[in-house]
């Protein structure tokens, strides 16, 4: 184990860097700006990777821990560590940041800066949240991490941007503001502790249980989002930049499936298994009915969020089934997702900055103009139906497995998903890149450049070694997704 | 003595005692109201001589019953309520102006046992009473909706409260000296001191001193009165008579019977506050009622005298006076009392 | 008859409830408003110094002083504002106050 | 006669005694320095009220000191409170001069006494352990301000809202003597140490007792501007100059809740479950309303005002949580709660209005909401100050407005109010909509007008070291939170 | 109590003495009203508005300022009153002294604000 501070590296860096972009002040010294941005998230990268390379496998508890006291008067302290279920979203959210700063470069002429700034500073909160361990920590990262995202989505959004980024930011909002008291509950019930570590041992009854847990239900519900409180995620992707959709999809989702893991499940164990019925419920809804509903779009970012939703549910699904191939096979659909819906968004965005149009029927024949684009873009929606040798197939076949054991309907209901997803993204595939060249937009496309190219192609590798070689990304999460699963296991009522 | 109270009390049984205040009342108001009528005459007379005119003398003998006539004269005339006027406030002014006029001589002492209602908050009720009398004045001024009746009674009333502050600030001193708000307490104070046992009894009363604060009470009281040369709000040549310009008949009797009752009043608390009340001035001569209603006299002399002699003031002066003259040096001369009362040289103690 | 406590509390209570009366319900005169204010100050001299009456405690009427004089500050600010009130809005009227909604 | 006569330590009250003379001092030379001169005015009201906090520190004994024959405390939380009123202050006054110095008709010298006597009064309101000293405070600065809010004679609207202002405020003195009349009948006392023995013997008639507590809580009500006795706010603020707004929606707030703690948790803690209940009703009723009507503000000041009454509301509920069905063992955590909601308040409402001080221009008010339209075009930096200080108010973090939600919600839960903090919480995702709205007019709309900023060095600096505070102690809660603490601990 | 009675009867004679004569007056005085006659006094001149008209502000001013200095004076009546026992207390006379002496000061200091700011002009 490294005696660097790296959680806080990972942390600080970014936000110091997104200060400093800050500073260079106007668009006038935008080339510096991206220059600075971009070294930011590089490092901000770098110090990630030791997190990896260091992590102990075969343990289950949380690593690289870093404790000081911050709020003494409440007993609140600076807490961090990661274990195997948090570190690679630590990595990857590093890593989507990279991938955010370039997929922005040439797009944003306006407030470059501010832009870039917003990302990196969101970066290094995200990588607070996936590694406090302390509950007012976690919660003080959560809520202010809305804020960048408030401003990217309200500041270089589209045309209903105002309307979305309210919605985005009350929705959420609302959902941590209970979230908060639940904190504040625990806090008292374990005679003055704010250490989520200590929240997992401390034994509660039932009732309150289930309070707590709808408590964090409805924070994370909505930020995962669950259905039915899913409908300001359309909104928010379809008005936020490119680079809004990407974080917000790879990253931002993922915060709330993560809750799930290190409040809801730990915390409330016996309210969990509970109310495990329902959150299936609701979980297979998302993944059928809002695939239904992804099916009609007729806006492709529309659709990608559609599936989205459809795809966390799948998460959610994994999480309450509480077994070890489930859950694995969950955080790798996350991890998967957050490439996958990425690099869809960033293809979306492709388009997008030639023809400003993400309507399907604007589109056809792409691939005449485009096409080093379109074999990038078909592996992309591949994934995102889940075909075999791309990550997307991985995760979702795991959970499919474990829903086999669990309970045969829920897992015909959840394979559906496979063919629901296939339908929704091949269809979208070829209605806008085969075909006639749809119109004289169309006609004059230019294919995707070097930077694109870089980005698309970075991604698509992840995409590919993740669905052929899983074992890199499973093997860190063994330990602790079994330390879980044994807590979880026991009563906390006596 | 005794009989007429075991008399009285055979007669009126449990209600005697209010009775008996009732007669007591009336001892002091019927001689205060012949008081009044005559001090008119002796204006006249007085400021006559002066001027070496004669004054009245064709009614009775000397023009003796010349007020009597007066008032019988207003007594039949008509009382006239001016069509624009607020009627009820036009009836009610004059009877609070009399009303305090008389009231505040329920606590006045003759001597130290001739009083109606020895209290101790006698000062302070007599303030209170007399505050009063300004709204009678404010009142018919509005209420009788004429210019110059409203323009003279806002002159006048910012003339009374004006010097209203002056003369609260001589009493504060008279009250650090004696330390105490009762007339008759105030009245012996004024017996002590080097003098005093020296038989020069009218060189320990207040006057002399606060000899200043003397002064400024006496000229802040003709300014309190409206009397000369302090009448801008009555003259004549300027506004009329003032405030009560649209009043005739008996309502204006009131007023005027008011402003006279209240000459006297401020004359007898001259007299208790400054002039040792009915303390004879000399030790050879025995104290009584009569150097009481003496030195009354002279202080009502005073104020005939003043008239006869003073040019009518600007108003501007006037306030500048009250405000700028008597003012600060009431702050000073209370400053210097208090300064004196604690040095060795304090004579009061 | 006798004056107990209980009369002078209520005549306090009187008055003070005429003085919100009038402060709530007059609509038409700011003088008025300024003289409600004025009564319920005294109503509240009237309970202070029945008290300390009946309870033979005299902080009760050093307290009367005290809200007396600042009775008096608070009349002169009342009238100096109404004065420049009356400047601008050329009016008393209460109902005439209403720039300022929302 | 003078047998219990003590002639009073005056070091307790040093820096009254000093920023009285001073203020005294003030209003005498002003008298004889030129219009155009005006700064020495400012500069000698600064080092007054710098002086007095210098006198504070250095007298500050940290023990509970009473002087005057007991009319006087001077505690811990005394001397906290002040400080940060002195600190208030010089800020309010840095804030002011600029707008001041802009409009000569308004830059007299009485703008610098009254404050300094509002100052006085509010000290004397933190130190009172008397009914009457805590009502002379209260009038000394409810007069001055008063005067202050009519300061601009020409404007109707500075003059009506000093009327309604007037009218309303005496109203709430007079309620709130009308309630101490009736709890003197029924102690005897208007000493409030004492009057906490003569309750806890429990021997006074409780009918009038409480008669007289519905009215001393309404007076108090009134002073704190809560619904429902919070008309008068939208219009004081609104009306009245920006830096006599700001004046008033800053500094009071700390006096204010000094009054509470002495005369309900001092005074009648033993009606404490009388009064709770009270304060509850209050406490919802404010945040709905205050944070209901802000949503329909056109005008940034009134914004606020709806604001200010909503977090008002919100810190009576640290108030309300100290006992628990007669048991004070949260009291310490509640009441030090609050005490630092009210002061993280202060410092976010004084930034708040000064931003509309510095937007402010000869002839431009600044305080309408369309003003603010893309300000971040205009001012990318006062954007970010602004952005801060609206956030802070929201109560998201990192800001230090969450952790003074944070401190007041967590009494809350602790004393079992669970419900309660869960309407707070919902009161306060509605006011979140607001101060987001303001954001999103700095932020996502063009600006209507492309003049830049016009503010002294002084200002900027100022305003921008006032809204990093926002991060900074949001960062670094700690300090305020735990001095907060202490405070009462040695106080209570 | 009983020593205000006296005082009780002497003001309701006061009022009698100012109620009796003006009913007298009514009573035994002729009324013969015609409009000229009720018509305000203007020196012979019809009266063409309401004589309540607007008025100087000074009147407001001396009204403020009189109330002020007469409740200072209403302090000062129990503190002159006390004060002549205070100087027989060697301890306490300067301290009675100086305590008037401030307040006396700061009433000082309000009458000179006054007079700068020409609140005591009447030009």
């Amino acid at each position: 184990m490294s005696n660097y501070p790296l959680l806080s590296l990972a942390i600080w860096i970014p936000i110091g860097a997104g200060l400093l972009v800050l500073m260079t002040g106007g668009d006038r010294n935008a080339p510096l700006a991206r220059m600075l941005a971009l070294a930011g998230a590089v490092a901000g990268f770098l110090v990630t990777v030791p997190l990896w390379l260091g992590f102990d496998v075969s343990q289950g508890g949380m690593q690289f821990v870093e404790l000081a006291n911050w709020i003494p008067r409440f007993n609140i302290n600076y807490h961090l560590g990661v274990d195997g279920i948090s570190m690679l979203f630590v990595v990857l959210n590093a890593f989507i940041t990279i991938i955010v700063v370039a997929a922005g470069w040439e797009v944003i002429q306006n407030k470059v800066a501010q832009y870039m700034a917003a990302f990196l500073i969101m970066s290094g909160l995200m990588n607070g949240i996936f590694s406090s361990l302390d509950g007012i920590l976690f919660y003080v990262f959560f809520e202010a991490s809305l804020i960048p995202l408030y401003l990217i989505i309200g500041v270089w959004g589209g045309a209903n941007r105002v309307y979305a980024a309210f919605k985005f930011f009350l929705y959420t909002l609302f959902g941590s503001l209970l979230f908060l008291l639940a904190l504040m509950y625990l806090f008292f019930q374990s005679g003055g502790s704010f250490s989520i570590l200590d929240w997992h041992k401390l034994p509660i009854e039932l009732t309150p249980q289930i309070w707590v847990f709808l408590a964090f239900l409805i924070a994370f519900a909505v930020k995962v989002p669950m259905w039915p409180v899913h409908t300001w995620l359309p909104d928010a992707h379809v008005e936020a930049p490119t680079g809004g959709s990407i974080v917000l999809a790879a990253i931002g989702l993922k915060l709330g499936a993560y809750g799930f893991l290190r409040f809801s499940l730990p915390i409330a164990p016996d309210a969990s298994q509970e109310l495990a019925g329902f959150i299936i419920v609701l979980s297979l809804i998302a993944v059928v009915y809002i695939g239904f509903v992804a099916l009609i779009q007729a806006d492709m970012k529309k659709l990608v969020a559609y599936s989205s939703i459809a795809h966390m549910g799948f998460v959610t699904l994994g999480f309450f089934m509480f077994s070890a191939l489930a859950i694995e096979g969950a955080l790798v659909q996350m991890i998967s997702h957050g490439f996958v819906s990425g690099a869809m968004f960033f293809c979306i965005g492709v388009m997008y900055d030639r023809v400003h149009s993400r309507q399907i029927a604007d589109y056809g024949g792409v691939v005449n103009t485009m096409p080093k684009f379109a074999a990038l873009f078909m592996l992309f929606t591949m994934a995102n139906a889940g075909l075999p040798a791309t990550s997307g197939f991985v995760g979702e076949f795991m959970v499919i497995l474990a829903a086999v054991e669990f309970n045969f309907w829920v897992a015909v209901l959840a394979a559906s998903s496979l063919i629901m997803g296939a339908a929704y993204s091949l269809w979208m595939y070829k209605r806008v890149i085969f075909g006639a060249v749809a119109n004289k937009h169309v006609e004059e496309l230019t294919d995707i450049n070097g930077r694109e190219f870089a980005i698309l192609a970075v991604l698509a590798i992840c995409t590919l070694w993740m669905g052929l070689y899983p074992q890199v990304f499973t093997e860190v999460m063994h330990a602790s997704v079994n330390d879980l699963l044994r807590h979880v296991a026991v009563s906390k009522i006596h | 003595m005794d009989a007429l109270m075991n008399f009285g009390q055979g007669i009126f049984g449990g209600a005697w005692p209010a009775v008996w205040t009732l007669i007591k009342i009336v001892l002091i108001v019927a001689p205060l109201m012949l008081g009044v009528a005559y001090l008119t005459y002796f204006e006249r007379k007085v400021i006559g001589f002066m001027q070496v005119r004669i004054g009245p003398n064709r009614v009775g003998p000397w023009g003796l019953i010349q007020p009597i006539a007066d008032g019988l004269k207003l007594l039949l005339k008509e009382i006239i309520v001016p069509s624009g006027s607020s009627k009820a406030v036009f009836v009610i002014a004059p009877m609070l102006a009399i009303a305090p006029a008389l009231a505040a001589w329920a606590v006045i002492p003759f001597t130290d046992t001739l009083v109606l209602a020895n209290i101790d908050a006698s000062l302070l009720y007599i303030l209170a009473i007399t505050s009063m009398g300004v709204y009678g004045v404010i009142l018919s001024g509005w209420a009788s909706n004429s210019k110059y009746a409203f323009l003279g009674a806002m002159r006048s009333a910012a003339q009374m409260v004006s010097y209203e502050i002056a003369m609260g600030f001589a009493l504060i001193t008279v009250l650090m000296i004696a330390g105490t708000l009762n007339f008759v307490d105030i009245v012996d104070g004024q017996n002590k001191g080097m003098f005093a046992d020296m038989g020069l009894g009218f060189l320990s009363w207040n006057w002399l001193p606060l000899l200043p604060m003397f002064l400024v009470y006496l000229i802040s009281g003709t300014a309190e009165l409206n009397r000369a040369p302090f009448d801008i709000a009555e003259g004549e040549s300027e506004i009329v008579a003032g405030f009560h310009v649209e009043y005739s008949g008996m309502a204006f009797a009131l007023f005027f019977l008011a402003e006279y009752a209240n000459m006297i009043l401020v004359a007898a608390l001259t007299s208790l506050l400054f002039l040792g009340g009915w303390l004879s001035p000399v030790g050879f001569l025995p104290d009584g009622i009569w150097w009481m209603f003496a030195k009354m006299s002279f202080v009502l002399f005073l104020f005939l005298w003043f008239r006869a002699t003073f040019p009518r003031y600007r108003y501007d002066l006037l306030m500048r006076l009250g405000w700028k003259v008597f003012l600060p040096l009431c702050f000073f001369w209370v400053i210097i009392v208090g300064a004196w009362m604690i040095s060795p040289l304090n004579i009061w103690n | 008859m006798t004056l107990s406590l209980s009369h002078f509390l209520i005549l306090g209570a009187i008055l003070f409830a005429i003085a919100v009366v009038g402060i709530f319900l007059n609509r038409k005169n700011l003088i008025v408003l300024l003289m409600a204010i004025e009564l319920m100050l005294l109503a509240v001299n009237m309970n202070f110094v029945a008290f300390s009456h009946f309870l033979g405690d005299l902080s009760g009427q050093v307290f009367v002083f005290f809200i007396l004089a600042v009775a008096a500050a608070e009349a002169a600010i009342g009238l100096a504002i109404l004065i420049v009130l009356f400047r601008n809005l050329k009016s008393i009227h209460v109902d005439d106050l209403g720039s300022l909604k929302g | 006669m003078f047998d219990n006569f003590v002639i009073p330590d005056l070091l307790p009250a040093a820096p009254e005694i000093f920023l009285a003379t001073m203020a005294m001092a003030i209003l005498m030379i002003d008298l004889f320095v030129k219009d155009s001169r005006r700064t020495v005015t400012f500069v000698l009201t600064q080092l007054t009220l710098l002086g007095a906090a210098a006198i504070q520190i250095y007298t500050s004994s940290g023990e509970v000191t009473y002087t005057f024959s007991n009319m006087f405390v001077d505690d811990m939380m005394a001397d906290l409170l002040k400080l940060f009123l002195y600190m208030t202050m010089i800020v309010v006054m840095f804030y002011s001069r600029a707008y001041l110095f802009d409009r000569p008709e308004m830059n007299k010298g009485e703008y610098y006494v009254l404050a300094l006597f509002a100052t006085l009064g509010m000290l004397v309101m933190i130190s009172a352990n008397n009914f009457v000293t805590l009502y002379v405070g209260l009038e000394l600065l409810s007069l001055s301000l008063y005067a202050m809010v009519a300061m601009n004679r020409d404007s109707l609207a500075s003059t009506e809202a000093a009327m309604k202002y007037f009218v309303l405020g005496a109203l709430a003195s007079g309620m709130l003597l009308y309630g101490m009349s009736m709890i003197y009948g029924a102690t005897g006392t208007l000493e409030i140490t004492e009057l906490a023995e003569v309750l806890y013997q429990g021997e006074s008639n409780r009918t009038v007792l409480i008669f007289g507590l519905v009215f001393l809580v309404a007076g108090l009500a009134f002073k704190l501007g809560v619904v429902p006795f919070h008309m008068w706010i939208p219009d004081v603020y609104h009306g009245a100059p920006t830096p006599v707004t700001l004046l008033i929606g800053s500094a009071p707030k700390l006096a204010a809740f000094a009054i509470v703690m002495r005369l309900l948790v001092s005074g009648l803690i033993t009606l404490a479950e009388d009064w709770q209940g009270m304060l509850i009703i209050l406490s919802v009723l404010s945040m709905a309303v205050g944070n209901l009507a802000a949503i329909a503000q056109t005008n940034l000041k009134r914004m606020l005002a709806y604001s200010a009454i909503s977090h008002m509301g919100f810190m009576l509920l640290g108030i309300v949580t100290g006992v628990v069905g007669g048991d004070p063992r949260y009291a310490l955590n509640a009441y030090s709660s609050a005490m630092f909601y009210v002061i993280v308040y202060v410092l976010t409402t004084t930034a708040a209005f000064g931003m509309i001080l510095l937007m402010a221009r000869a002839g431009f008010e600044a305080d309408e909401l369309d003003d603010y339209k893309g300000l971040n075009k205009r001012s990318p930096w006062f954007a970010a100050i602004m952005l801060m200080i609206m956030f802070s108010m929201a109560g998201v973090p990192f800001f230090v407005g969450f952790f003074a939600k944070f401190s007041v919600l967590q009494a809350v839960v602790a004393a079992g109010y669970l419900w309660l903090a869960v309407v707070a919480v919902l009161f306060s995702l509605i006011g979140a909509f607001y101060y987001l709205r303001v954001v999103k007019l700095m932020y996502f709309d063009a600006p209507v007008e492309e003049t830049p900023i016009s503010a002294g060095l002084d200002m900027r600096i100022l305003i921008s070291a006032n809204g990093l505070a926002m991060a900074g102690l949001g960062l670094f809660p700690q300090l305020i939170m735990s001095l907060c603490a202490y405070a009462l601990l040695r106080s209570l | 109590m009983e020593a205000y009675f006296p005082i009780l009867m002497f003001v309701l004679v006061g009022v009698a003495v100012g109620v009796l004569p003006m009913a007298m007056g009514f009573v035994l005085a002729p009324r013969r009203p015609d409009p000229e006659k009720l018509s305000p006094y203007e020196c012979g001149f019809e009266a063409f508005e309401d004589a309540r008209m607007k008025f100087d502000v000074r009147y407001y001013l001396v009204a403020i300022l009189f109330i002020l200095f007469d409740l200072e004076i209403a302090f000062l009546v129990p503190w002159a009153v006390v004060f002549s026992d205070m100087v027989a207390i060697d301890s306490l006379k300067v301290f009675g002294f100086v305590e008037m002496l401030i307040f006396m000061g700061i009433l000082a200091l309000g009458d000179i604000y006054a007079w700068a700011k020409g609140a005591l002009e009447w030009e």
